[in-house]
C-alpha cells in the first residue's frame, strides 16, 4: 500500500460517484445539525435529523444506546465527583466536561480496542470510558506526575494542554498503523477555540494528504475559557473547515447521545474502510466554569447557562429510553450503582496520600541519564539526607 | 485603578489623543496617593492603564484579557475602561498574536501582548525570534518595532505541566530582543512603562507567583518618576538594582529568584554571613557594571535562576562575570538554577525550584579561608 | 467603529442578501477558474468566463490593460536580467516569477496608493511594478543587505522568506488603519506551498474575525520547490480553503492578465468597501527551477513545462491587445525601450561593487546600541584596524 | 550508495524485516572498500540508508527529500531506494513534521526528519519543546520517542536571512532533548547512526558549511566499528574528542568551529604555541571529563561557537569549566563566538563569524607570562 498525494481515488471523488452528490456536497456538513433525539427525548421524524443525501445516518442498536446512557451516569457521577474533590482540596484543578457527558460518551464508544483517542485535559471521562483506570487518569490533576497511565497499553494520548499539537500525534499514530497495514483509527479531539491554532490546520491537511484513518472531533462548547465562539470564527460551522481540506465535515447536537454515536460511528467507519479523515463537530455547552480556578460570571449570564439546562445530554437519554422501554427503574438503580462506585474509587483513591518520590525528577528524562543528571541527582540526595539527619 | 471611565463612543471611536490626555489626568486625580500596599499584578495593570491614557496608541490584545482581564487579571478592566477597540480579546493563536501585533507596530501603534503562559509563547517562536527581533536591524532602522510581550513566566505556582516554564533564556539568546524581568512591585509599574515606551520589541517576563506579592507602593511617586524620566531622557532600563548590600558574597538573581536570594541573605546575616543581593531586572541589555562591581568587592559569587541551567541565563552571568572579574575571585561562581529536567509536577516542584538551603549551600562552597 | 467578532453584518449575510446566493455560494469559488482572455489570446464569449451569480466581473478598462502589458513586458524583462545576473555571478539567488509575471503585475496594480503589500521572496517584480526601485529591491538577493528599501514608504513588506509569516504582518497593518479610520486595503501574498503552514491558518481567521479589508493572494505556480500541489493539499482548489473562515473564495486563471486585474481588482474593492478578507488563488506555473540553485529536471518533465509556454501570459496579452487593435508596433517599441531602461538599471546598479560597511553589524539591532552591543563593535573596530595597519 | 535496489513492490508493500536485512547485507557487500574521499553528505546518507537497510521501522520524512533528495541532497536516493512509504515529502509545515514525528515514534516507528534550514524549525518549537523533549518523562518512560530531528544548521555559506542561524542554544537548553553536532565525515556517520539508534530524541546539528568537505573515510570500518559497537552495547554518544593534542592552552569548539579551530591551532603551532582542541561532538549530554582533563591540563581555555554569545552554548561551557577547573586557570576562559546581532547578509558573515585572527586574539589575551 502505497500512502501518497496520488492515493488511487480520493474520497472526494468516491463519494461523488457513491452517493451522486457534488464534491461541495460531500465536504460541506449537512444543512443543519444532525439531531436524532430532541431536547425534550423523543425521536425525530426521519426527515428532522438534519440528514440529506452522502449523510444518512441509521438508528443505532438499543444494546448501544443502553451501554452509552450507562457511561453518560457514570461519566456525570465522575464530573460531579471531581469538582467535590477539588473544593475539598483533594485535586489541584478540575476541567469538568458536565454537560459535554454525551460528547465524551460516544467518543469512547465510537472506537474498537485497537483503535487510539487523542483527548484533551478536559476529555477525562472519555478516557475512563475507554478503560483507563479513573484514579490513573487524575493523576495530571492531582499533581502527582504529569500523566498517571501508559498511553500504549490503552492506546489513548495523555491527555494534552498545549492545545491541537495532540492532532498532530495522532496524525503520526495514523499514519505509522497505516504504513504496518493495521486498520486503526485514531480519533484526535479537541475545542472550538482551539481549531484557531495553527496546529489545527497542519494536523487536518497532513491527515488529508495521507489519507490517514483520523476522524478529528471537535466539541464546540461556545467557549474558549473566556472567549465565546464567535471571537474564534466567523464560519458559518467548524464543520465547514473541512472543506478546505478536501475533508468531509459533518455537525451534530453534542447534546444528543443518540445522534453522536450515529455520526461518529459512521466517522469511524468510513475512516476504517479508507475514506480518509473526517471532522465532526458537536454543538455542546460548558455548562461550568472553564476550570474550579475561573469565574465565568465575569463573561456569561446565568440565562445563556439556563438554556442549556433544557438541553441537557443525560434526561433527554433517560426520557427517550424510558419510552422506548428500555430503561426501567430496576435498571437505573444498577447503572447508578455502578456510577457510584467509580465515584468511591475517586474518592477513596484521591484521599490516600500517595508519596511521592523526589529521585523521579531524574529518572525519565532520558532511557538512561546523563552524568549531567546522575551529578543533579546525587546533589538532591545528599541535600535531602542532609535534612533528614537534622531532623 | 482609575474610576474615570470614557464614555463609550469615545474609547469605541478612532482614538484622539487629547480625550486620552484628559482621561490620564483625571485618573492621575481620582487615584489614592501616598505609599500603599499593593500587588505586582495592580502595579503592571495600573502601568498598562497609564501608558493607554497617555499614548492613544497602546493597545493591548491576547487570549481572555478583555471581559475575563486575563486569566491572572492583570489587564482586569481595562476593555471596560479603553473600549474594546484598544483592549480586545483574539483569536485562540498565538503566532498569530505576535505576528498581527507585528504588523500594528509596523503601523503606527504600540502593542502590548499577553502570552497566556510561558510554554503557550512557543508557537509564536518563529515570529518572535524571524520577526520580532529582526524586523528593526532587517530595515536598517526605519522600521521601528515599539512592541511588548509579556509573559507570565516560571513556577512555584503548583500549575500542571507547560505553565511553569522558565524560557527567558530562548528570547536573552535572540539577538534583537530586550528582555526585562521585574522582581519588585515598583519595578512591576517602572518597568513595563519603560517597556511600553521603548522604541525597540521587549519580552517583559512576569514571575507569575510574585503576582499576588504585596509591597509598600506610592503609584503616584511612580508615575511622577516616569513623568520626569521622560521628560529628561533618562529611565531605569538596563540597570540592575542592589537589591541588598552586603560584603562577604554576591548573590546575583532576577524575576522570581530575588525573593529567594533575599531571604537566604537574610538567613546568612543571622549566621554572620554579609551577602549582597543584585536584582538583575534587565536581562537584555545586561548591566556588567553593577554586578560586576559587587563581585570584584566581595570576591564570591552566586547566580540564582529558576531556569535549567545549561546554556541559560544563569551560565551567561557565570561566564560574563569570570571574564570580567577573574582575577577578584577567590572561589569559583557558583550557580543555583533549576534542574536540567522538565519543570515537575506541582507535588515535586519544592524539590527542583531553588530554595533558601541550596542557596546557603552553595555559598558555603564558596571556598571560604575561615 | 468597533472591530469585534459581533460586526454589525457579516460578509456573508450581506452577499446572501444581496446577490441571492447561498452562504456556501457566497464563499465557495465560482465552479471554474475566472478567465477572460485564453490561452490563444481571444476574449471568451462571456458565459464562458465561469462567473456565476455573485461572481460576476467586468471587463478592466483600456488603459488599464495597457498599463499592465507594459508592467508585463518589465517585469519579463526583470525575470530575465535578473536571472543573467546571477549567472555572471552578480548577484547571490534569484527565485524568478518568470511565467508569474501577470500575478505580479496584477498584484501591484490593483492597489491605491495607501494600500500596503505583502509580498514573498518570488515577488520582486511585484515589488518593482508597486514603485520600489529596481536595484533597491534587489538588495536581499544581492547579499548586501537584508532588505534594501523602507517598508513603511512604499507601504511594501520586506520580501519574506519564512513562509506566511508575513500574512499575519499585513493582517496587522490593516488592523491598525481600520482603528484609525483608514480605508487602507491590504494584499497579503504567498505561495500554494506556503498554504499548508499554521501562520496561513491564523492570518486568514484573524482577518476573518476581525473583519479586516485584507486581499489573500496566493500564486499557485503547482509548484514548492519540488513538491507539487498534490502532496500540499487534496482540496478542490486552495480557494477552497476560504470557506473555512467564513471568507470568500475566488480562483482565477494566473496567466490571464485581464481576468486577474478584474478578480483581484474587485476583491480589493469589495474589502475596501467593508466585505472583509477574501481568499484569491491564482493558477499559474513556475516556469524556472525554484531559485538558479535548483535543478528541476530531478522532479518534473520537460514536457509539462512545455504545456505552459503555451499559456505565456504575455504573448496571451500581446494577441488580445493588438487584435483589439489597442498595441501597434510603435506602443510596443516604446514598452520594449522602458523594459530595457530597466534592465540597463539592474545591469548597472548590480555591477557597481557597494562597499559595505563593518560596523553596520551593530547600528540597527535596536534603536540605542546596548553596552554589549558598543564592546563588541569597538572589539571589530580594533581588529580592523590592526588589519588595516599590518597592511 | 548501494545500488541494491529493493523492488518497488518490496519497497512500497509493507516493509518486511527479513528483506531489509538481506538488501542490507547485499549494500554491504556491493559497496566499495577502503578509505575513500567521501563528503559530510555522503556519509550522512550513508548513514540513513544503512540504518533503514537494518530496520524497517526507519522513516525518512520532510520538505523536498524524496525525489529532489532535500535541498541539500543529504537524502539523495533514499525514495528511489526504499520507496515512498519510507522516504517521503510532507506538506510544507514544520510543526506538522515534527508532530507527526512524534506519534508515529509513539506508534513503533523511528522517523528521521529534516528541518530544510535551521530558522524554518522555529515554527516546530512548540512541538520540539513541550512534546518531543517531554513524552519520555511525562509518562515516566512507558512511552519512547526515538526519533531524529535533522537540522542543517550556521553560515558560511552565503546564505540570505533566516538560512544560517545557529539555533543549537533553544535546544540545548530544553531539558529532554539529546543534541549532537558532528564535524568530521566519519563522525556524520558514527553519529547520525547513534542518533537514529538511540531511544531518545536527538536533535542532529549538520553544520551546512561542512557538508561538501572531504575526508578519507572508510565506510566499511565506520560500518564493522557500528556492528560491533551494537553488539557489545557501547557507542560513541556523549564523548568529546581530541581532534589535535596540545599544551599550551585549550581550543573548546563544535560543528562548525572545528576546522577553524583547527585552522588556528595549526598557525599557533608555526608561532610556537601548542594549542589543543577539543571538539564537543555532543553538546547534550556533556563529556566534562574530556574537556576538564584538558584544560586541568593547558591551564587555558578559550571556547569558538558560531553562535550568539549571550546565553548560548559556550556560556555553558565557560560555566561549567570554570565551576570544575578554577584552581587550575591561569587566566579566565575567553569567548569567540558570533555577535550578539542577527545573522548578517551575505557580504557581512565575514564579519560576524569567528575565524582563525579572532582566535588568535583571544589566545594571546589569555595573560601569558613570557
Ligand atoms: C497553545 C495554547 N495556548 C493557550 C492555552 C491556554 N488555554 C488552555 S484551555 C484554553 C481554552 C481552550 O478552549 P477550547 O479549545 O474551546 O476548549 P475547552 O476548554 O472549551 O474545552 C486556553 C486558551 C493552551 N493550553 N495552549
Ligand atoms: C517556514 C519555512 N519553511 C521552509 C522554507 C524553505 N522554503 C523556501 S521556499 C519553499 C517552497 C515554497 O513554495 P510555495 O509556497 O509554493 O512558493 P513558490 O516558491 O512556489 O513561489 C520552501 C520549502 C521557508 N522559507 N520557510
Ligand atoms: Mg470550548
Ligand atoms: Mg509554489
Amino acid at each position: 500500500m502505497t500512502i501518497s498525494a496520488e492515493a488511487p481515488e480520493d474520497a472526494a471523488s468516491e463519494a461523488v460517484r457513491k452517493f451522486g452528490i457534488t464534491v461541495e456536497d460531500y465536504m460541506l456538513p449537512a444543512r443543519h445539525q444532525i439531531q436524532m433525539v430532541g431536547p425534550d427525548g423523543t425521536l425525530n421524524p426521519h426527515t428532522e435529523q438534519g440528514t440529506q443525501p452522502g449523510h444518512e445516518y441509521a438508528l443505532p442498536g438499543d444494546e448501544e444506546l443502553l451501554a452509552a446512557y450507562e457511561q453518560l451516569v457514570v461519566g456525570r457521577r465522575v464530573n460531579d465527583q471531581n469538582s467535590a474533590l477539588v473544593r475539598q482540596g483533594r485535586m489541584a484543578v478540575y476541567p469538568s466536561s458536565h454537560g459535554q457527558e454525551a460528547c465524551q460518551v460516544a467518543a469512547a464508544l465510537c472506537l474498537s480496542d485497537g483503535d487510539w483517542m487523542f483527548p484533551t485535559y478536559r476529555d477525562s471521562v472519555a478516557v475512563m470510558a475507554r478503560g483507563v483506570d479513573p484514579v490513573q487518569t487524575m493523576t495530571l490533576f492531582r499533581g502527582d506526575w504529569h500523566g498517571g497511565y501508559d498511553p500504549a497499553k490503552h492506546k489513548v494520548g495523555i491527555q494534552c494542554t498545549p492545545l491541537t499539537t495532540q492532532l498532530l500525534h495522532g496524525v503520526g499514530v495514523a499514519h505509522a498503523a497505516k504504513l504496518r497495514g493495521e486498520d486503526t483509527v485514531v480519533l484526535a479531539m479537541c475545542g472550538d477555540g482551539a481549531t484557531s491554532e495553527g496546529d489545527f490546520h497542519e494536523a487536518l491537511n497532513f491527515a488529508a494528504v495521507f489519507h490517514l484513518p483520523v476522524v478529528f472531533f471537535v466539541q464546540n462548547n461556545q467557549y474558549a475559557i473566556s472567549v465565546p465562539l464567535a471571537h474564534q470564527s466567523v464560519a458559518p460551522s467548524l464543520a465547514h473547515k473541512a472543506v478546505g481540506y478536501g475533508m468531509a465535515g459533518e455537525r451534530v447536537d453534542g447534546n444528543d447521545m443518540v445522534a453522536l454515536l450515529a455520526v461518529l460511528g459512521r466517522a469511524v467507519r468510513l475512516a476504517r474502510e479508507g475514506s480518509g479523515p473526517l471532522l465532526v463537530e458537536a454543538h455542546t455547552y460548558r455548562m461550568q466554569a472553564h476550570t474550579n480556578a475561573d469565574d465565568a460570571t465575569r463573561y456569561r449570564q446565568d440565562s445563556e447557562v439556563a438554556q442549556w439546562v433544557a438541553k441537557d445530554p443525560l434526561s433527554r437519554m433517560e426520557t427517550y429510553l424510558t419510552d422506548r422501554g428500555l430503561l426501567d427503574d430496576e435498571r437505573a438503580a444498577g447503572i447508578a450503582e455502578k456510577a457510584e462506585a467509580v465515584a468511591t474509587q475517586l474518592r477513596e483513591g484521591l484521599s490516600e496520600e500517595v508519596p511521592v518520590e523526589p529521585q523521579d525528577l531524574f529518572k525519565y528524562v532520558f532511557s538512561t541519564p546523563t552524568p549531567q543528571l546522575k551529578e543533579q541527582s546525587a546533589l538532591l540526595a545528599d541535600e535531602l539526607s542532609r535534612e533528614e539527619a537534622a531532623k | 485603578m482609575s474610576p474615570t471611565i470614557t464614555t463609550s463612543s469615545e474609547a469605541n471611536g478612532n482614538v484622539s489623543a487629547a480625550t486620552a490626555r484628559a482621561a490620564a489626568k483625571a485618573a492621575v486625580v481620582a487615584e489614592q496617593t501616598g505609599p500603599q500596599p499593593i500587588t505586582l499584578a495592580k502595579a503592571l495593570n495600573t502601568a498598562m492603564a497609564d501608558a493607554m491614557h497617555a499614548d492613544p496608541s497602546v493597545l493591548v490584545f491576547g487570549e481572555d484579557v478583555g471581559m475575563l482581564g486575563g486569566v491572572f487579571r492583570i489587564t482586569d478592566g481595562l476593555t471596560k475602561t479603553f473600549g474594546k477597540d484598544r483592549c480586545f480579546d483574539t483569536p485562540l493563536a498565538e503566532s498569530g498574536i505576535v505576528g498581527m501585533a507585528v504588523g500594528m507596530a509596523m503601523n503606527g501603534m504600540r502593542p502590548v501582548i499577553e502570552m497566556q503562559f510561558d510554554a503557550f509563547a512557543y508557537p509564536a517562536f518563529e515570529q518572535i525570534v524571524s520577526h520580532v527581533a529582526k524586523m528593526h536591524n532587517r530595515t536598517k532602522g526605519t522600521v521601528k518595532l515599539p512592541m511588548v510581550i509579556r509573559v507570565p513566566y516560571a513556577g512555584g505556582i503548583g500549575g500542571v505541566e507547560h505553565h511553569c516554564d522558565s524560557s527567558e533564556a530562548y528570547y536573552a539568546h535572540t539577538a534583537g530582543l530586550k528582555v526585562f524581568t521585574p522582581a519588585t512591585v515598583a519595578d512591576g509599574y517602572r518597568m513595563l512603562r519603560e517597556a511600553i515606551d521603548s522604541d525597540d520589541p521587549v519580552m517583559f517576563m512576569e514571575p507569575k507567583k510574585l503576582y499576588w506579592s504585596k509591597d509598600q507602593v506610592d503609584l503616584d511617586a511612580l508615575r511622577a518618576e516616569h513623568a520626569e524620566n521622560t521628560a529628561r531622557g533618562t529611565s531605569s532600563e538596563g540597570r540592575a538594582a542592589v537589591a541588598r548590600p552586603g560584603t562577604d558574597a554576591t548573590l546575583i538573581a532576577y524575576g522570581p529568584s530575588v525573593p529567594t536570594a533575599l531571604a537566604a541573605a537574610a538567613a546568612a546575616a543571622e549566621e554572620g554571613r554579609s551577602l549582597e543581593v543584585i536584582d538583575v531586572r534587565s536581562i537584555v541589555p545586561f548591566d556588567d557594571e553593577t554586578v560586576c562591581a559587587s563581585v570584584r568587592k566581595t570576591g564570591r559569587a552566586v547566580v540564582i535562576a529558576e531556569a535549567h541551567g545549561f546554556a541559560s541565563v544563569a551560565s551567561e552571568i557565570v561566564a560574563r562575570v569570570q571574564e570580567r572579574c577573574f582575577h577578584h575571585l577567590a572561589a569559583p561562581i557558583r550557580r543555583v538554577t533549576g534542574f536540567d529536567v522538565p519543570y515537575p509536577a506541582p507535588k515535586l516542584e519544592h524539590y527542583y525550584l531553588p530554595g533558601v538551603d541550596r542557596i546557603l549551600d552553595a555559598v558555603d562552597d564558596l571556598q571560604w579561608e575561615d
